[in-house]
């Protein structure tokens, strides 16, 4: 079965459309690869597959479900530019607050072991304020596993992180795939992406311009797909 | 040292106090025109005198953070300014109860107790403030920014009933022009010691607590960053 | 509809755990109506008569100003870390967190308005002690408009620029109404007048019915329509 | 010095070039002026004489509040890019950024200021047009002492969670003597006194002089203290 | 002569030292990578130099001139994450302001020739609100070289940029450099980085552990300096 199902979809932000006629499939259990220039539409697909925004025309189908019931919503987490927890509330306090709203069973249960994934059990009781950038980012990391979500939708997840954060990120999303989970995830740091990702779908200008497995050449240099499939790094 | 300080300033202050409010209670007989409320000067003017003490010194305190970056001086300013806001609004209270009980009202708008309620406002404006500020360098300069604009007030307070065309509700001067009566004098003295014993001794405190607070929030937070 | 009811009672519980863990909202708009409170007594230097026939006015100005800074915090506070976006993708249904909202900012204005009101008291020489009752109905109805709207519309507000400038400007006509019915409420019983019985009026009967009726018509509205806001 | 100054012009006309293009904060703290004018009618029922007595209260409460909100957004709105940090790595001296701030600032207030005097007029039904004269003067003087100290603050509140609220619990207690000469000389000059000359009560004057004493020392004050804000 | 001198500075964040003696020379002419893990104190150390924050203990040097003079204030230009242009200023205007506030003799002439160089002077009156990030960016770098500062300093300035955007940056930068500039930047896309850098300097935890010339180890393998000089990647 497909995970994520698009169709031909288009967004409009006033009258220019940041999506045009945009169509991604992403089988169950792969890590989809969602690469593109800065502007071609990355950010705004993600959002309309986690629901945050309406796609104009097209259709979008999780799980093959169109209607976005909450059944899909439960099944989905996100991990946007922002990390998404709060600066006020403890580390645990966040998780349960999450794990209630996700619907989770036992949301203290639940909030201790994704603490215990990301190695932040230490330091549960002090406040996101206080954390430093890696540890925010292994937070919002556990929030948005707290309910072992089916399709993990993440935007630019290694920006502005270091070798050993992206080396735990990794892992942690590894672990995920292993669990059966699908991926999907903008990236401009592609080499971080490749360790990854199984497919890689290149979106320019709106339109997804190709889409298939991950292929030996992309680990080795990033910059071929590019100069393959989309219209190379041409100087302007 | 500052423990020993601590009690000794409050070993003081109860020798000072209590010989004092015995004679406030039972020495001094009741006055002519008010009766026995009249004694809550005792309390209400030493609480005004001493909030200005203590706001001038963080005043002092304040500038001196701006020009040498010392956390010392905040700390000492915040301290000073806590017990100085507290007392301010001990003078309030005992002030309203006064009137209450002379005037039959609770407050009365002239510029003595706006100009008062005013400073109460403007202090409890910088104790708001302060919290919501989270990096320890950017807080303290702006805290002393703000005491210091604060400050202007205060000299506001003090013409307030001195001003030669302002008629206000409340009583002008008694100290400066005689009018209190020579046996009122010592215990009044007495009494403006007694709370500025008291408090020197609360700011110290508060002051200790303020720095221990800073270094455990850099201690907390260095346990994090490991 | 019962894990909708849970989720509204999750985000109350988050919000009032935030607001009061800092302590600043409250404690700011509390000074917020205390500092308008003596605005309003310089620029209204009036005898004792008039006092009490704009004192509803006043109070319930200073509440709807406080109201304002209040419920513009109210999604505010999730702009920071995008955690609007989490709340928004989660399975809880839009009206939930809406009324979660609401609910908050009812009780921390509540809180607020509780603290103003003696104060008030004291500064105007009012007496307001043996109308506690129907004072605290009126302001109970008339609050939860203020908040309902309110969170509505910083619902509406919270991703345009100039939040905070925009909010009352369109916060403060629709409420109009419901302060007129409040505000002749509040004067009617600082007066003196009681609300029920004999020796009542009927206008405040007719203005608690107003109030009721402001307050179902934009309750029903908003929980309906949240949805569309939210999610663009 | 000469540099300080070009500068000071350069960030009031970026100012007041932003402003003006979108015309948001100006719009917004027009309508939320007129709002506040409208919901004091509705407050304050009162008869021409009582009017007239409040007039100039009601006045500088809506300019007041106005400013707030024009002030509000003066740092604020470096905030968007980290402009602000772009200002200070420059030669700019903090001074100047200040000046050419609080500069940008009082001609927006103004500006709602003549705009809400007419309608003022007009709601009220108080003739100011003969008094236009003095009532200029008086509004320059207060209204320079409201952005120079607002901004002052702005630049205190800029980074600071609550900004919003903050600033009014800050502002208004140092505005009250200001806004107290400010209140009742326009209350004199619409009750028809004239400020100068024979038939002047003399308070004008007295309350002229606070207003100039009041700008100058903390004008004073705020361009010498900026830089120890400025930069941490 | 050396463009940037910082004598053993200290930085505390109350009583957090996020700098603690960090020491660094850079030769004029040079382009220095400043490396380190998320937190090490990059950020700090260039608001540092860009006289945004003051130092608590020790001494910096721009130009040999330890008293921040405006002289020396506007011979560095600093980009940091934010752009740093108005929105609602068009990409000419923003120039001009910052020319004039920068002491460019001919602030208009200085603004076109800018625009020029980042290849905006099509648009120029579109309103900045309006580019996209690609060009937002490129509009930033203008600013920050409108004055030919003869010191650039720059926090990340590849993040978040695609692969044409970082080309258009890094030829932006080479040119600089070879009219004589000193640059100073700070990134974890050590790649991107390498390809401009002359020396590098490893933060950690508020000290200097390391500083020397770029060496070819570094360019093949961008974990190597972490590995030799800091405490290099530990699981955790
Ligand atoms: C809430 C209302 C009141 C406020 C805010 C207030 C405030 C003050 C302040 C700030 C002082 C200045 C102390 C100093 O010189 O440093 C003062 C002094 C004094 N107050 Fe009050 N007061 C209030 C009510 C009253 C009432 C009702 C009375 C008596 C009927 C009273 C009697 C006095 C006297 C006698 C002094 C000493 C005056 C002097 O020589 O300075 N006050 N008050
Ligand atoms: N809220 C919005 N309003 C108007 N235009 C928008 C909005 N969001 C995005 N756009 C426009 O839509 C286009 C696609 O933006 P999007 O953020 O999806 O790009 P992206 O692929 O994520 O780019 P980047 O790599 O820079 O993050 C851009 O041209 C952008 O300017
Ligand atoms: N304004 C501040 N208040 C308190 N602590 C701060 C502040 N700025 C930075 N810090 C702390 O100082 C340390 C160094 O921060 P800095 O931003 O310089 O790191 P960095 O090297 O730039 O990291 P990154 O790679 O994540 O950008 C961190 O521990 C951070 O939490
Ligand atoms: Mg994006
Ligand atoms: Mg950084």
């Amino acid at each position: 079965m497909l995970a994520v199902e698009a169709d031909r979809v288009w967004k409009y932000f006033g009258d220019y459309p940041a999506l045009r006629g945009a169509s991604l499939q992403v089988p169950q259990g792969a890590c989809m690869a969602l690469l593109g220039r800065n502007g071609a539409g990355k950010t705004t697909m993600l959002r309309i597959l986690a629901n945050l925004s309406r796609a104009t025309k097209g259709d979008v189908k999780i799980f093959g479900d169109g209607s976005r019931s909450d059944i899909v919503r439960r099944k989905t987490g996100y991990l946007g530019h922002g990390i998404g927890v709060y600066d006020d509330l403890s580390a645990l306090e966040n998780l349960m607050l999450f794990g209630r709203l996700l619907g989770v069973d036992n949301p203290e249960k639940a909030a201790m072991e994704a603490l215990e994934r990301v190695g932040l059990e230490r330091v549960k009781d002090g406040m996101a304020r206080e954390f430093s950038r890696g540890m925010r980012q292994r937070l919002a990391v556990a929030r948005a596993f707290i309910h072992q979500p089916e399709l993990l939708l993440l935007d630019e997840p290694f920006t502005s992180l270091d070798d050993r954060a992206i080396n735990v990120l990794q892992s942690l999303l590894k672990d995920a795939l292993s669990r059966g989970s699908t991926i999907v995830m903008s990236t401009h740091q592609i080499r971080e992406a490749m360790e990854l990702a199984t497919n890689v779908a290149l979106l320019e200008r709106g339109k997804i311009v190709h889409t298939g497995p991950q292929t030996p050449e992309m680990l080795a240099d990033p910059g071929w797909l590019y100069r393959t499939y989309g219209d190379g790094p041409v100087a302007e | 040292m500052r423990e020993k300080a601590i009690y000794i300033l409050a070993i003081l202050a109860a020798l000072v106090m209590i010989p004092n409010l015995k004679t406030v209670f039972m020495g001094l007989p009741d006055e002519a025109m008010q009766g026995a409320i009249y004694r809550i000067i005792f309390i209400h003017v030493p609480a005004a005198i001493n909030a200005q003490i203590f706001f001038t010194v963080s005043l002092v305190t304040s500038i001196l953070f701006l020009v040498k970056k010392n956390f010392l001086w905040d700390s000492i300013s915040v301290s000073c300014i806590e017990v100085g806001t507290m007392l301010v609004l001990v003078n309030l209270v005992t002030g309203s109860i006064w009137g209450r009980n002379q005037w039959g009202i609770w407050w009365a708008w002239d510029l003595r107790m706006t100009s008062q309620l005013m400073c109460f406002l403007l202090y409890l404006g910088y104790l708001l403030v302060r919290p919501a500020i989270a990096e320890p360098t950017q807080r303290a300069s702006i805290s002393a920014f703000v005491a210091i604009f604060a400050y202007a007030d205060i000299p506001l307070v003090l013409m307030a009933i001195r001003l030669p065309n302002v008629r206000t509700q409340h009583p002008g001067p008694v100290l400066e022009t005689g009018t209190m009566a020579p046996e009122f004098r010592a215990p009044f003295g007495l009494g403006v010691l007694a709370v500025f014993l008291i408090c020197t001794a609360l700011i110290l405190i508060r002051q200790h607590q303020e720095t221990a607070q800073r270094e455990i929030d850099s201690l907390r937070r260095e346990l994090h960053s490991i | 509809m019962k894990r909708g009811l849970i989720t509204a009672l999750a985000i109350a519980k988050k919000d009032l755990q935030t607001e009061l863990r800092t302590k600043e909202s409250i404690n700011a708009s509390a000074s917020f109506a205390l500092v308008i409170l003596v605005l309003f007594s310089f620029a209204f230097d009036l005898g004792r008569e008039e006092l009490y026939a704009i004192s509803g006015g006043m109070l319930w100005l200073v509440f709807s100003f406080a109201g304002a800074l209040i419920v513009n915090r109210s999604f505010a506070r999730e702009l920071p870390n995008d955690c609007l976006d989490v709340l928004i993708a989660s399975p809880a249904p839009a009206w939930a967190i809406f009324l979660g909202k609401s609910v908050a900012a009812f009780l921390l204005l509540f809180i607020v308005e509780l603290i103003s009101l003696p104060v008030f008291g004291l500064f105007y020489n009012i007496h307001w002690t043996d109308r506690f009752g129907g004072l605290l109905l009126v302001m109970a109805l008339a609050t939860w408009g203020i908040t309902v709207v309110g969170t509505a519309f910083s619902a509406v507000t919270v991703n345009i620029r100039l939040r905070e400038l925009m909010l009352p400007v369109l916060l403060y006509p629709i409420l109009i109404p419901l302060l007129i019915g409040a505000m002749g409420t509040t004067t009617a019983l600082l007066g003196g007048e009681p609300m029920f019985g004999q020796a009542a009026s009927g206008e405040a009967l007719a203005s608690l019915r107003l109030l009721v009726g402001f307050d179902v018509i934009y309750t029903s509205l908003a929980l309906y329509m949240i949805e569309f806001i939210l999610i663009v």
